[in-house]
């Protein structure tokens, strides 16, 4: 096998794969076809390509292997697909710090922390910075504790009319508990 | 039984799936299906559930029912008269089969398409990371699911803690009638799903439920349902009051 | 801004983008720069660049956006970063619940039991796990039941563009015609 051959090959994978190409990995793709070629050589040929044709990506080697990244001078446009008008992405904290609100609003920092066991400031702000939650009252509580709850453009992202539409707990388990149909 | 049973059950999707192979392999008219013949060779197959662990064994049980319901109605005599035209007991087994069947074809074509697709992988970029980003693991796009998912695992975590905090709830049959008996002075009628939504724990639910049946069988109320696993509305018994 | 600057920033974009690449999302990157070429115009363009030098990926056309696939031909190598044989196919049961939902959509997990017939609470969750639909409000029914439609991964997932693509469901009538035919 060619080292054109490889070239293409190697590209396909670094495209598809999910994480950093790394030399074992690439080997075990190639299975019969085995080469000594080490695999940091056909990515410099790639690389030469790259250049040549004026892509807007490259190859990047980290700590595991080698992946494509968009060359760093197209990044304010990239921003953009990550603005706030886009999908919902968050951070496992916020996600949980989200869950805990919607299900149990309205709700002090106090019983968020309680449940996740750690700090949750920064998730907190984040979601209020995406306009997921907001601060309504304080609790009647000794403290006077500010309450969250989720906003109207969370329920308008999921679709849902209001706090009340939110999948129950016992729905939620019953989609979550199949296989557990008795037998006859 | 006119040919061997050499297939398995599990081969099939449910009860529908079955009929339809029935009915194809015997070459039957759908419009006109002999009922007996079909529901005899349907028991031969639910009788094979049973030694099989097939989980929806349940409704292949129910469609058995359905069928020999069926046929006892096409055994009743027609109206003499004739002034009234009375539908064949077939129907709507008729209509269930064909709208069934409209979709498991329709599960054919999405299962070409999956072959089609499955040599192409689409690129995953790599996590980006942008600077206001502190957070590990940025997930690529939330869905109502993972809140779900998400608030169910922490409360799995966190269920063990919270019983130190709060007593075992005691909550006695009569204690649950005689807050239905409240809730019904005021009310009058009573949602047993929007009564259900008022209690966390499934044994206040379940006591709740046979308090209802024990005040339905003292006629202190009244349950009405116009279909079955529709909402309960229940509202005051003859008895209502006199305990 | 000329169409080559153009190309080299749908590239990045396309590179960088966790979904398809949409003509609205496009626009909203690129910020003070307008311009009135169409994407799709962009992206032809970009292809022919892909095919002339030999690139092991091309660009497709999905839910609404642009996607850059691996081409088929590298399947047998890709296969080998994944685990489980390729992709896990999906099992009868979840092709018809699927079915169901798309050509019915928005759903109750009854209707889709009414129509197969039995229980479908299994199809259901691995469906809802490999984010192929979603849980999208509630019935405004009695029973408020949750309703559940397509996700965007479920064009993806088999290459459609908009769920208006879907072949059309066969009339009954024809079933019937066919039927009779058969005895005939």
């Amino acid at each position: 096998m060619g080292i054109a051959d490889l070239k293409q090959i190697v590209e396909a994978l670094l495209i598809a794969s999910p994480e950093p190409l790394t030399d074992a990995r690439f080997r075990a793709c190639l299975k019969d076809e085995a080469t000594n070629i080490p695999l940091a050589d056909i990515i410099s040929e790639l690389e030469t390509d790259y250049t040549k044709s004026r892509r807007a990506f490259e190859i990047k080697k980290v700590a595991s292997g080698f992946q494509i990244v968009t060359k760093s001078e197209f990044e304010p446009y990239i921003k953009g697909l990550f603005s706030k008008a886009g999908k919902l992405r968050l951070s496992q904290a916020a996600l949980e710090t989200l869950a805990i609100v919607s299900y149990r609003q309205p709700v002090t920092k106090n019983d968020i922390e309680a449940i996740r066991g750690v700090s949750s400031d920064s998730s907190l702000r984040t979601l209020l910075d995406r306009k997921l939650l907001e601060i309504r009252g304080r609790d009647e509580g000794p403290g006077r504790a500010l309450l969250y709850r989720t906003s109207t453009e969370f329920l308008q992202y999921f679709g849902l009319n209001t706090v009340k539409d939110l999948p129950k707990l016992r729905e939620v388990e019953d989609i979550l508990s199949e296989e557990q149909d008795e037998l006859l | 039984m006119d040919k061997p049973l050499r297939v398995d059950l599990e081969m099939f999707e449910g009860p529908l799936d079955l009929l339809l192979f029935l009915i194809k392999r015997d070459e039957l008219n759908i419009y006109d299906i002999p009922i007996a013949k079909i529901t005899r060779d349907f028991l031969v197959y639910v009788g094979m559930a049973k030694e099989l662990k097939l989980h929806s064994a349940g409704d292949f049980v129910l469609m058995a029912a359905t069928l020999m319901k069926i046929k006892a109605r096409m055994l009743l005599p027609q109206d003499p008269d004739g002034d009234e035209e009375i539908e064949d007991p077939r129907t709507e087994l008729i209509n269930m089969l064909l709208e069934y069947k409209r979709y498991k074809e329709a599960a054919v074509t999405f299962e070409e398409l999956e072959r089609s697709e499955r040599p192409h992988y689409y690129h995953i970029p790599a996590p980006w990371t942008a600077e206001e980003e502190d957070q590990t693991a940025i997930l690529e796009d939330v869905k109502l699911y993972d809140i779900m998912l998400t608030f169910q695992y922490l409360l799995k975590n966190y269920e063990e803690p919270l019983t130190h905090h709060v007593a075992v709830e005691e909550v006695t049959l009569s204690e649950q009638a005689g807050y239905l008996s409240s809730l019904l002075q005021t009310k009058g009628k009573i949602s047993f799903l929007n009564l259900l939504e008022r209690f966390e724990s499934r044994l206040i639910v379940v006591v709740t439920f046979l308090a209802i049946l024990e005040m339905l069988r003292s006629r202190q109320v009244k349950v009405k349902q116009s279909k079955l696993f529709d909402d309960l509305l229940i509202s005051r018994g003859a008895e209502f009051g006199n305990r």
